[in-house]
């Protein structure tokens, strides 16, 4: 069963968001704009033109997580913030200060810069999570010793949707002064987040998780006290020349403009989308035995990852295609096959990882949408049960 | 991951999955379990006249295996002791265009099969009504 | 003096070319399209669709020099890819062999990146050009050494136009075995480009300055042998795992599509562009005295770079302030008014540095603009000239 | 770089740019150049009955100096020896709202103009004719 336009019902948003119509044409007007196309560094007429368009991005961006707009640095995306932030800092660190503190279960960008960090000698602290999928301050706060140089956690996490309490691990951290960095690729825009209120020293978001365009990041920058960051990237002194490279004005247009939107809405569309996980959750019961992955609160309002024992999950990926467009256990980020690590540091079976579904909504998701999507996966699920051996279900799992 | 044609229709249709009703002439079954493979095959087969004339699966595994179990099915009629098995992991491979890294799944398969044909063998030879 | 719609002439191509309406309008159906919001590496349906633009877009980014869509590993611009080329080949070197060639002249991207491999103790050789602006195959050849991990040197120079004998140096380096990685951002689809007569192993572009989007570049590396590189940025495993971080498909459309264009259009433009560059150039002689800084040939058809001695840089530019948009010498990426590096380099004072301009020229660009443009610089040059104490014109050079 | 709508007008406009025509009344000038500072100026005023009664100048520098220089220029006349100067480089940065790297300028053309005033003021003090 497809949505009216014959297309499949879309509950990927943490992968990405669909772009906000209001968002498409403002870039494509920022694209079709003669008056906008010069590069934003330039000094003369067209350039101050784009560069105030740039400006204003900015501060919307800001905005969004209570900064100002000298706080933030444009990156191509969340991967090169998170980079930016974790190999930044450490590597600015002075010698024999490079003890890192982060979680098995972050984002594999975060993950990966951390391993990078490892293989270059820094000592690497892995958190490993509850149950529900959370980290806590008391872990962090044990975990800190004097040589720590950062500690870097993700906000809301991309699997389960758990959100990190991070004004009790910006208290830990700053109590013993070790800069907090904060991957909020998955919260920004969907819970209401105030770097003031945190503590946060560095902060990474983008685009196209919140409806926004692919192909442009934000780090905030706390100014005072400000942290230290080797670039990764060398060249022109753009961005402070801490991010250098020619600024993509309709990117950076869009970025600000998705951002406002989202700062708008985020009163209404937090309590109807949390509402429509719920309902959601509620309607695959006829499918049990389903089982919930993660804790169910508190997280970002769109994301329910759910377990069908007995399943195999490429199978059930491809029982839906077509019709119901989610991310698989087995792939959270590209077509691998390999168990989700995030699941199983949850303690979760690779089978049973890979009989789960991250089902992640938005702001266009509607609960016609989640009704159907219910019912293709109850179908789904049961056809390929009755597929399986007997007793396959009670293994596998 | 690409899926031939051919696996998309058998997996959507799934013929021949389920259990063979009881009835005239005796079934025989096989089963075959790999988890760690990503395979769980079972197989039945009805016998009449020395010879198999139906049988059924039931499959838990990726789409060319489920595929690879109906094709499976579907081929075993006619089948009688001392002839060769109406299909193996490589002709099935070749036929839905199985990509190499599952060629692991289809020889589950095969063990699967191959402990059917030779329950079925084994119960030619054995003495009627035994 | 403005062109018909009230606009400054612009000619300021080499900073960035406006987007080419064809490109703008593909990448508006993209970013409107709902079928394509995906994240490209997903593997439901609407994944896929995105996956087959990037795919498509990936076959034209590689045609437009010669090389195969398995060459290409898509960046944020050209500053990222000239990083990931110099700083990772060199950090994948093995120890020892982590010697540098490169030259004075480079773009700012390319500079600062070996001077951060020189601050990690890598020896870099810094080319001088001549008073053209050239390096030579001589030069570069004198230059290699046992430990030689990469000759880095840029195809056209950005700020003269200049063009490097690729194939000369090329065989220079395949003889002594070193990767040469050539940034091209001023020169990809402005001049025919084919790796496979250069030997180059990496090449780096960007879209924007072909009529492309802003924030997409390309980074093309050979495949036999393929220079070991070692990543800037962690995470997915993205652009096989060189450069994690979800596609942006609307921007590698609008990339793809930049280039086949270009493709398409050389033959017919590079000869226009060229005239009319050399029009521009005929046309300030009533300036005189007027300079022509960097070799005329071997250069990419678009950039003419001129000094008007005893002229005062700002005020130059002030004077044509919302008529004509050029890029000044004392400002060559940013406003600083330091004095263009390329400019003293070729010997150059810093005061006619600051003198000169770097006019550039491009696929939209006409006759009358590059008349009305002679004619605007020409009155600037004589009021300001007019304007400075007698004996100006002579020592200020 | 940020210009005031003054610094525009002045700079568009560049009034008593020049010489001063010879006619009736002397003519005195002052200059200074400081090349690596951005700026070289030149002043030259008309006397008459112990009082400057026009002025022009010349300037090779930025925007700033530029209008700097005309609005010194359209201040001179009225100038007697024994009172302070009409503007100085302080009075200037903030009629004209010039940025602070740039004040180095100014003190080039305090130079140019208090070389000029000296010479007025010589030829004041020195006997009619001489
Ligand atoms: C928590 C988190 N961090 C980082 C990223 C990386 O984002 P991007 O692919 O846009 O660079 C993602 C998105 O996959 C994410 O969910
Ligand atoms: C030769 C050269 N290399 C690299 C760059 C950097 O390009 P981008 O700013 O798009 O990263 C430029 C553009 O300024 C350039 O001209």
């Amino acid at each position: 069963m497809n949505t009216a336009a014959g297309r499949p019902v879309y509950l990927d948003y943490a992968a990405s968001a669909p772009l906000e119509p209001r968002v498409a044409e403002l870039m494509c007007a920022c694209l079709r704009d003669p008056a906008l196309q010069a590069n934003p560094s330039a000094v003369h007429r067209p350039g101050r033109a784009a560069a105030a368009v740039v400006a204003q991005a900015r501060a919307r961006v800001a905005a969004l997580i209570g900064a100002g707009p000298e706080a933030i640095v444009f990156t191509s995306g969340a991967t090169e913030s998170v980079n930016l932030a974790v190999l930044g800092t450490v590597r600015a660190a002075p010698a024999g200060r490079g003890h890192v503190v982060t979680a098995r279960t972050e984002h594999r960008a975060g993950l990966e810069a951390c391993r990078e960090l490892e293989r270059a000698g820094h000592p690497v602290t892995w958190l490993r999570p509850d149950a529900g999928g959370r980290i806590s301050a008391a872990q962090v706060g044990a975990a800190l010793r004097p040589d720590t140089a950062l500690v870097s956690l993700m906000h809301a996490n991309n699997e389960l949707g758990v959100l990190t309490d991070l004004v009790a691990i910006g208290r830990a951290c700053a109590e013993r002064d070790v800069p907090l960095h904060v991957d909020a690729a998955q919260s920004a825009g969907r819970v209401p987040l105030d770097v003031r209120e945190s503590g946060v020293a560095l902060l990474s978001f983008c685009a196209h998780k919140l409806g926004g365009p692919k192909g442009i990041g934000a780090l905030y920058l706390r100014r005072r006290p400000r942290p230290a960051l080797r670039p990764l990237l060398f060249g022109g002194g753009q961005e402070g020349g801490l991010r250098p490279g020619t600024l993509a004005t309709p990117l950076i247009a869009g970025f600000g403009l998705a951002c406002e939107i989202a700062v708008g809405e985020i009163v209404k569309e937090e309590p109807r989308v949390r509402a429509l996980r719920e309902r959601l959750w509620a309607g695959l019961q006829p499918a049990a035995p389903v089982w919930r992955n993660g804790a169910a609160e508190p997280s970002v309002p769109g994301i329910l990852n759910v377990c069908f024992p007995g399943i195999e999950g490429e199978s059930l990926l491809f029982a839906l295609d077509g019709q119901l467009a989610a991310t698989s256990g087995s792939a959270c980020s590209s077509a691998s096959g390999e168990p989700s690590p995030v699941l199983t540091a949850i303690g979760r079976s690779e089978l049973a990882a890979q009989a789960s579904l991250r089902l992640s909504l938005g702001r266009h998701t509607t609960a016609a949408e989640v009704d159907a999507a219910a019912a293709l996966l109850i179908a789904a699920v049961q056809r390929l049960r009755r597929a399986a051996p007997p007793g396959a279900i009670e293994r596998i799992a | 991951m690409e899926y031939s044609e051919e696996v998309r229709r058998l997996f959507d249709t799934l013929p021949h999955c389920g259990e063979l009703a009881a009835g005239a002439g005796p079934i025989v079954a096989g089963e075959a379990a790999e988890l760690e493979r990503g395979a769980w095959l079972r197989f039945e087969a009805r016998l009449a006249d020395g010879a198999i004339v139906d049988a059924a699966f039931r499959a838990w595994g990726c789409p060319h295996t489920l595929a690879a179990a109906a094709l499976t099915a579907a081929r075993l009629p006619g089948w009688r002791a001392g002839t060769p098995p109406p299909v193996d992991a490589r002709s099935l491979a070749g036929e839905l265009a199985v990509p190499a890294d599952k060629l692991g799944r289809l020889l589950v398969l095969e063990d699967a099969l191959q402990s059917l044909l030779r329950r079925a063998s084994e119960l030619q030879s054995a003495p009627p009504g035994g």
